[in-house]
C-alpha cells in the first residue's frame, strides 16, 4: 500500500500526506462546527423574529411547540422538509435544482472567514472582506437563476428586481467598507477587529459614522429585507424569486436569507462594533480561554443586537417604491460612501503629516 | 508531485469547461459553465500566489460581468436559440483557424525560457500581503494607466446608458 | 514545481477555444463569452509569467484588462440590447446590415 | 517713439468702430468717430515731421508677419523725410475732405459706410507710406485699390459706378501683376524685401543681367521697370490711365482724397522710394520721364475740349501726375515729392470745389450749363481761381515753385532726355493753364446757361465745406514755400528747405545750367502759364463764339481729343472684346464643358465605380470580419516564428 503510494506521489512524502490528511480532518471539523453553529443560531433566529415582531405588534408568537414554543424552528424545518417537493413544468430543471443551492452555498461560504473570536476562523486569509464581496456578489445568481428557471413571470420579475438590487447595493456597501480597510490598513477580518482597538470606544462605527450608516442601509437591502424587500414583495409578486419553490428548496432561500442576515450582522459587528475585542481593562486579568470565550460572547452579542435591529426596522418601517430604491443607492449611498473615502483619506494625511 | 496533480486538475477543469461554454446551445447553461470556470481560474490564481487577483476574478468577472451577461441572455427570446443550429456552417474553417493559432502558439512557448528575475519572490508578497504590493505598484509605478483605466470605465458606463436606454419620444 | 510552460501551454489551449468559439458560434451573447475567454487565457499567462518571472507588472495588466473587460462587456451588452430591440435575434448571421 | 503707431491705428480703429456699430449705433454721427481719428493722426503727423526734422528716423519691425523659410515680412515702420512728408500730404488732405464730406455726404444712407471706407483708405495709404518692407507696401497699395474700388464704387446700384469700380480694379490689375513680380524679383536677387538691405546692397548688383526670356537684361533695369508698371497702373499713366477718369463716378471728397491727393500719387511715391534702384538704370529713368512726359501732354489735351467738371480736372490730374514721374525721371525726385506735396493742395482744392460747384447744381456736371456762379458762390469762385492760378504757376503760389522746379531739373539735369521732356513739360503748363482757365470762365463767368429751375436753386455750399476749401487754399498758396528755388531764394536768404531735408533720402541732383538759363527757364514758365490764361480769356470771354468754329474748322482733331483719343475704344477692341469672345466660346464651350465637367464628373464616378467593386468585401457578417482578423494573428504569429528561427 505505502509502496503504491509513494510510487505515485514520491519517496518520502507519506509523512506530508498524514500531515495534510489530519490539517484537513481538522478543518472539515471546523467548517462542520461553523455550520452547524451557525444553522442553529439560524434556527433560532427566526423564532426570534417572530417572538420579537410578535411582541412588537402586542402578540405573543410562537408558543405552542414546546415549552415557550422553543422548538417551533425544528417543528417549521420538519414540516418544510417533508412537503411535497413542486417543479414547475416548463422549468430549466438543472438550473431550478441548483439555484437555491449557490444562493445558499454563497451564504455558508461567507461564514469561513468570519473570526468569531480572537485567533479563531475557518480561514484566517488577507482578504477577507474581498472574500465576502465575492461570496455575496455570488448570490445574485441564485436569485437570477431561480426567478428566470421557474419560467414564471412573478418568480422572474422579482429575480430581475432583487438582482439588480443586489448588485446596486453591493457597490455602496464596498465602497462603504473601504473607509473600514482604510482606518486599518488591512483587509483581513481578524486584523480589522484588531486595528479598532486603538480608537475610542474601540468601534469604528464613530469615526466612520458616515460609513456606517451607508453599510446599515445597503445591509437590509442586500439581504432583501425591509423596508427593501422589493423582490418578495408579497402584494406585488406573491413571493419574489421563489414563488414556485416549496419544500425543502424553499427552506433552502429561507435559511439563506437567515445567514445573509446574520453575517451582514457579523460583519457590521466585526468592522464597525469592534467585533469581539474588549477593553484590556477587562481582559487584562483573566485567563486566555475566559477571555476568548467572553470575547466570543461579546461578539455574539453585537450580532443579536444587530438582528434585533433588523426585526426593530421590519416592523416599523414601511416598504419602499423600486424606483425610490434605486435613486436611495445610486444618488445617496455612493456618493455619500465616495465622500466618506475621501474624507478617510485626507484625515488620514492630515493626521500623517501631524506626526 | 502534488503541484503537478493539482495543476492537472485545474488544466483539465479549465480546459473542459471552456469547451463548454462554447459548446452550450443555451446561453444560460454557457454563463453557467462559465461561472465555473472562473472559479476555477480564481482557484489557480491562488495557487500562483496572486490571492488579490483571484479575488478581483470573482468579483468582477464572476459577480459583475457575468451577471450582465446572464442579464441580457434572459432578456432575450430563447426558444428559437434552443431550435436552431449552434454553429454557423462554416464551422470547420474556424476550426483550423483556432487550431492553427494553438499550434503556432505552442511552438513558440516550447521555446521560451524564462531569464528575468525581478524583486516580488513568494516571501516577498506574503510578508507585505499580495494586495498592498499589488496596490503599491499601482499607485506608483501604473498610477497614470490606472488613472485611464477609470477614464474608460466612466466613459463606458456613460457609453453603456446611453446605447441602452430607450430612445425618447420627443 | 509546475513549469512556466504548462500554464503557457494552458493558457494558449484556452485561448485557442476561445477563437474557436468566436469563429463559429452564431449565438452573438455566446462570442461575446468567447472574446472574455480569450481574455482569461491572457490573464492567465500574465499572472503565471508573474508568478515565475518574480515581478508585479504582469498583474498590474491585468488588472488592465479586467478593467476593459468590465468597460467592453458594458458597451457590448448594450449594443446587444439595441441590437436585439431592434432586430429581435441574437444571431449575427442574420445580421448584415453593414454590409457594402 | 511708440506714438508713430497711432498715426494709422487710429483710422483703422474708427474703421472698426464704424463698420461694427455705424449702422445700429453712429448713424448720423458716424464721422465724429472718423474725423476724430483721422485729425489724432494728422496732430501726430506734425510732432512726426518735427522729430524727423530734429534728424530722428526710425526703421523698427512691429511684429513679425509672415516667416517662411528664407522669406521673412513684417509689419514694420520706416520714418524719414519722404515718410514724414507723405504723412503730412495724406493726413492733412484726408482731415480735410473728411470735414468737407460731413457736408457733402450730409443725408446719405450709406454715411457710416462712407465714413469707415474713408477711414480704412487713411489706414492703407499710412501703412503704404510708412512701410520699411515691400510686403507690407504691397498691402497698402492694394489695401487702398480695394477702398478706391469701394468708393468708386459707392453709388453702387448705378450701373456706371459700379462698372467704373470694376474698370478701375482690372486696370490696376495690369499693373499691380508687373509690381508683385518686381516684388519676387527683388526677393530672389537680395534675399529680402526690407527697404534697408535692399537699398543698400542695389549698388552691388548694378552691372549685373539676368536672362529673362532668352534676352540678357540690366538686373536693376528690370526690376525698376516692373516696379513702375505698378505705378503706372495706380497712378494712371498711359497706357492705364483710362480708369481714372471713369472713377470720376464716386463722390466727389473720393475724388479729391484718392484719386487726386492720395493714392495715384502712391506710384510717384513708390519711384522716390525706390529711387537708390531706379537711379542704377538709365533705362528704366528714361522710361519714367517719357511715359510722365507723353502722359501729360496727351492728358492735357484731352482736358481741353472736355465738358464734364470732373473730368477735366481728372485729366488735368493725370497730367500733372505725368509730371511728376517726368520730375522723377530725369533724377529730380525731390522735385516730383515737392510736385506731389503742392499739387495734393490745389488738386484737392480744385476737386471740393467742383464737388460745392455740384452741390449748388444739383449734381450737374457739364460746364456748358453753367456759367455766372461767381456771384451765387463767392468762396467756392475765389478758393477755385486761386487753385487754378497755382496750377497755372503763376508766381508766387505753390504750383508755380514746384513745376519751375521740374522745368529747371528737366532742363538742366544730366538726362538725355531731359530737354526733350522740358519742352513738352512747357508745353504741358500751357495747356494746363489754358484748360483750367476755360473752366473757371465757363463755369463761374458770364451767363448761366443751365435750367431756370437749377439758377433758382443756386447757393453757397454750407461751412463744412467752405472751411475746408478755404484751409485748402492757404496750402495751394503757401506750400510751396517751402521749395524756393535758389535763383530766387539766394538773395532773399531763403533756402530751398524742402530739397535740404529730403537730401538724406532722395538726394539732389546738381543742375548744370548757368542762372541765365535757368531765368530763361522759369520765365518761359510763367510766359506760357500766363499765355494759356490769356488765350483761355480770349477764347471764353471775348470771343465766345470762338471754340465753336475752332470746333467746326478742325472737327478731325476735335473729335479725337473729345473721345480721348479712342483709347477706350482701342481697349475694347484689342483686349475687352477678344477677352469676352474666349471666354464664351472656349473657356465656357471648351474648357467648361470639355475639360473641367470631365473632371468634375469624371473623378467622382470614377471613385464610385471603383468603390462599387471594394464594397463588396464588405459583406456585414461578422465572422467574415473575425475570421480575416484570426488571418491577420496567424500571419503576424507565423513572422515573428519564422524569424526567430
Amino acid at each position: 500500500m505505502t509502496g503504491l503510494f509513494e510510487a505515485i506521489v514520491g519517496p518520502g512524502s507519506l509523512d506530508y500526506i498524514i500531515n495534510l490528511v489530519i490539517m484537513l480532518i481538522i478543518i472539515l471539523l471546523k467548517i462542520a462546527a461553523v455550520v452547524a453553529v451557525a444553522l442553529l443560531h439560524v434556527a433560532y433566529a427566526t423564532y426570534f423574529e417572530r417572538k420579537v415582531i410578535g411582541h412588537m405588534q402586542l402578540r405573543l408568537g410562537p408558543r405552542e411547540v414546546g415549552p415557550l414554543g422553543l422548538f417551533q424552528p425544528f417543528a417549521d424545518g420538519v414540516k418544510l422538509f417533508f412537503k411535497e417537493d413542486i417543479i414547475p413544468a416548463d422549468a430549466d430543471k438543472p438550473l431550478f435544482y441548483l439555484a437555491p443551492v449557490i444562493f445558499f452555498i454563497s451564504a455558508l461560504t461567507s461564514l469561513s472567514v468570519l473570526p468569531f473570536f480572537d485567533g479563531f476562523a475557518v480561514a484566517n486569509i488577507n482578504i477577507g472582506l474581498l472574500f465576502l464581496f465575492a461570496m455575496s456578489s455570488l448570490g445574485a445568481y441564485g436569485i437570477v437563476l431561480s426567478g428566470w428557471s421557474s419560467n414564471s413571470k412573478y418568480a422572474f420579475l422579482g429575480g430581475l428586481r432583487s438582482a439588480s438590487q443586489v448588485i446596486s447595493y453591493e457597490i455602496a456597501m464596498g465602497l462603504s467598507l473601504v473607509g473600514v480597510m482604510m482606518m486599518a490598513g488591512s483587509l483581513n477580518l481578524s486584523d480589522i477587529v484588531r486595528a479598532q482597538q486603538h480608537y475610542p470606544l474601540g468601534l469604528f462605527a464613530v469615526p466612520q459614522f458616515l460609513g456606517f450608516f451607508v453599510f446599515v442601509v445597503a445591509a437590509f437591502a442586500e439581504t432583501n429585507r425591509l423596508p427593501f424587500d422589493l423582490p418578495e414583495a408579497e402584494s406585488e409578486l406573491v413571493a419574489g424569486y421563489f414563488t414556485e419553490y416549496s419544500g425543502f428548496r424553499f427552506a433552502l432561500f429561507f435559511l439563506g436569507e437567515y445567514t445573509g442576515m446574520l453575517i451582514m450582522s457579523a460583519i457590521a459587528s466585526l468592522c464597525f462594533l469592534g467585533g469581539w475585542g474588549l477593553p484590556s481593562f477587562v481582559t487584562a486579568g483573566l485567563p486566555v480561554v475566559a477571555a476568548k470565550v467572553l470575547g466570543l460572547f461579546w461578539f455574539l452579542a453585537k450580532v443579536y443586537a444587530f438582528m434585533f435591529f433588523y426585526y426593530w426596522v421590519r416592523a416599523t418601517l414601511p416598504r419602499y417604491r423600486y424606483d425610490q430604491l434605486m435613486a436611495i443607492g445610486w444618488k445617496l449611498l455612493i456618493p455619500l460612501a465616495l465622500a466618506n473615502i475621501v474624507i478617510t483619506g485626507l484625515v488620514k494625511i492630515w493626521i500623517k503629516g501631524m506626526v | 508531485m502534488l503541484p503537478k496533480l493539482f495543476f492537472g486538475y485545474f488544466a483539465f477543469a479549465i480546459i473542459v469547461l471552456s469547451l463548454l461554454v462554447i459548446t452550450r446551445r443555451n446561453p444560460v447553461h454557457s454563463v453557467m459553465w462559465m461561472l465555473l470556470l472562473f472559479f476555477q481560474i480564481a482557484s489557480m490564481y491562488l495557487f500562483l500566489n496572486a490571492e488579490f487577483i483571484a479575488a478581483i476574478q470573482v468579483i468582477v468577472y464572476a459577480g459583475a460581468i457575468l451577471v450582465l451577461f446572464l442579464f441580457v441572455v434572459l432578456l432575450l427570446n430563447l426558444r428559437e436559440e434552443l431550435l436552431t443550429n449552434r454553429f454557423i456552417s462554416a464551422w470547420p474553417v474556424g476550426l483550423v483557424f483556432a487550431g492553427a493559432i494553438f499550434a503556432g502558439a505552442v511552438s513558440a512557448v516550447a521555446a521560451f525560457v524564462p531569464n528575468f528575475s525581478g524583486q516580488y519572490t513568494v516571501d516577498v508578497i506574503n510578508r507585505e500581503t499580495h494586495t498592498k504590493a499589488l496596490g503599491q505598484a499601482l499607485y506608483t509605478d501604473f498610477l497614470f494607466p490606472f488613472e485611464i483605466a477609470s477614464l474608460i470605465l466612466l466613459i463606458a458606463i456613460i457609453g453603456a446608458i446611453v446605447l441602452a436606454k430607450k430612445r425618447m419620444r420627443s | 514545481m509546475v513549469p512556466l510552460n504548462w500554464y503557457l501551454m494552458l493558457s494558449a489551449a484556452v485561448f485557442s477555444i476561445g477563437v474557436f468559439g468566436f469563429l463559429t458560434r452564431r449565438n452573438i451573447i455566446i462570442m461575446f463569452m468567447s472574446v472574455e475567454l480569450m481574455l482569461n487565457a491572457v490573464n492567465i499567462s500574465l499572472v503565471a509569467f508573474s508568478h515565475y518571472l518574480q515581478d508585479l507588472r504582469g498583474q498590474v495588466l491585468v488588472f488592465f484588462i479586467v478593467t476593459v473587460a468590465a468597460a467592453e462587456a458594458a458597451i457590448g451588452l448594450a449594443i446587444i440590447i439595441a441590437l436585439f430591440r431592434n432586430k429581435a435575434t441574437a444571431h449575427v448571421d442574420d445580421m448584415n446590415e453593414m454590409k457594402g | 517713439m511708440n506714438y508713430y503707431l497711432l498715426i494709422p491705428f487710429l483710422p483703422l480703429a474708427a474703421f472698426l468702430i464704424n463698420i461694427l456699430f455705424g449702422k445700429s449705433l453712429l448713424k448720423e454721427n458716424a464721422h465724429w468717430v472718423a474725423i476724430l481719428a483721422v485729425a489724432g493722426s494728422w496732430v501726430i503727423s506734425v510732432a512726426t515731421l518735427i522729430d524727423v526734422m530734429g534728424g530722428k528716423t526710425l526703421n523698427q519691425d512691429l511684429y513679425t508677419w509672415v516667416s517662411s523659410g528664407g522669406f521673412k515680412a513684417s509689419v514694420g515702420f520706416l520714418i524719414d523725410p519722404l515718410t514724414a512728408v507723405m504723412l503730412i500730404v495724406v493726413t492733412t488732405c484726408s482731415t480735410l475732405i473728411h470735414i468737407y464730406s460731413t457736408g457733402y455726404m450730409h443725408g446719405d444712407n450709406g454715411y457710416y459706410r462712407f465714413f469707415s471706407y474713408l477711414s480704412l483708405f487713411t489706414f492703407c495709404m499710412l501703412m503704404l507710406v510708412m512701410a520699411n518692407n515691400f510686403m507690407q507696401l504691397y498691402f497698402g497699395w492694394e489695401g487702398v485699390g480695394l477702398c478706391s474700388y469701394f468708393l468708386i464704387g459707392y453709388y453702387f446700384n448705378k450701373k456706371s459706378a459700379s462698372d467704373a469700380g470694376k474698370k478701375a480694379f482690372i486696370v490696376n490689375r495690369f499693373g499691380d501683376f508687373g509690381f508683385g513680380i518686381g516684388i519676387f524679383v527683388i526677393f530672389l536677387t537680395f534675399g529680402t524685401i526690407y527697404y534697408e538691405p535692399v537699398f543698400s546692397q542695389a549698388g552691388a548688383f548694378a552691372t549685373k543681367t539676368v536672362n529673362f526670356l532668352g534676352y540678357d537684361v540690366h538686373l536693376m533695369t528690370l526690376i525698376a521697370l516692373l516696379l513702375f508698371c505698378g505705378s503706372i497702373g495706380k497712378s494712371a499713366q498711359m497706357p492705364l490711365h483710362v480708369w481714372l477718369p471713369d472713377a470720376m463716378e464716386g463722390p466727389t471728397p473720393v475724388s479729391a482724397l484718392i484719386h487726386a491727393a492720395t493714392m495715384v500719387t502712391a506710384g510717384v511715391f513708390l519711384v522716390a522710394r525706390c529711387s537708390p534702384i531706379f537711379s542704377l538704370s538709365e533705362t528704366a529713368l528714361m522710361v519714367v520721364a517719357l511715359t510722365g512726359a507723353i502722359t501729360s501732354l496727351f492728358a492735357a489735351t484731352i482736358g481741353l475740349v472736355q465738358n464734364d467738371l470732373k473730368r477735366i480736372i481728372a485729366y488735368s490730374t493725370v497730367s500733372q501726375l505725368g509730371y511728376m514721374f517726368l520730375a522723377c525721371g530725369v533724377g529730380a525726385y525731390t522735385a516730383g515729392i515737392f510736385h506731389l506735396y503742392t499739387h495734393a493742395f490745389f488738386k484737392a482744392l480744385l476737386f471740393l470745389c467742383a464737388g460745392s460747384v455740384m452741390h449748388a447744381m444739383s449734381g450737374e456736371l457739364d460746364i456748358q450749363k453753367m456759367g455766372g456762379l461767381k456771384k451765387h458762390m463767392p468762396i467756392t469762385y475765389w478758393t477755385m481761381l486761386i487753385a487754378s492760378l497755382s496750377i497755372a504757376g503763376v508766381p508766387g503760389l505753390a504750383g508755380f515753385f514746384s513745376k519751375d522746379e521740374i522745368l529747371w531739373m528737366a532742363y538742366s539735369g544730366p538726362s538725355p532726355v531731359g530737354k526733350l521732356v522740358w519742352l513738352s513739360g512747357t508745353l504741358v503748363a500751357f495747356l494746363t493753364a489754358f484748360y483750367s482757365f476755360r473752366l473757371i470762365f465757363l463755369t463761374f463767368h458770364g451767363k448761366f446757361r443751365g435750367t431756370h429751375e437749377q439758377e433758382h436753386h443756386l447757393h453757397e455750399s454750407p461751412k463744412s465745406m467752405t472751411i475746408p476749401l478755404m484751409l485748402l487754399c492757404v496750402g495751394a498758396v503757401a506750400s510751396g514755400w517751402v521749395g524756393i528755388p535758389a535763383l530766387i531764394g539766394e538773395n532773399l536768404g531763403i533756402h530751398n528747405y524742402i530739397a535740404e531735408f529730403m537730401k538724406p533720402v532722395l538726394g539732389h541732383p546738381e543742375g548744370h545750367g548757368t542762372h541765365g538759363e535757368e531765368m530763361m527757364v522759369m520765365l518761359v514758365s510763367v510766359a506760357v502759364g500766363f499765355a494759356g490764361i490769356g488765350l483761355a480769356y480770349f477764347m471764353y470771354m471775348m470771343r465766345p463764339d470762338l471754340p465753336g468754329k475752332l470746333a467746326t474748322q478742325f472737327s478731325g482733331a476735335y473729335k479725337v481729343l473729345f473721345n480721348k483719343y479712342y483709347v477706350d475704344e482701342l481697349y475694347s477692341a484689342i483686349i475687352v472684346r477678344p477677352t469676352i469672345w474666349i471666354a464664351r466660346n472656349i473657356l465656357i464651350g471648351v474648357t467648361d464643358a470639355r475639360i473641367i465637367e470631365a473632371i468634375v464628373n469624371g473623378v467622382p464616378s470614377a471613385i464610385g465605380g471603383f468603390s462599387r467593386q471594394l464594397r463588396k468585401v464588405q459583406t456585414g457578417f461578422l465572422h467574415h470580419y473575425a475570421l480575416i482578423m484570426a488571418a491577420g494573428v496567424l500571419i503576424v504569429m507565423g513572422l515573428m516564428l519564422m524569424r526567430s528561427w
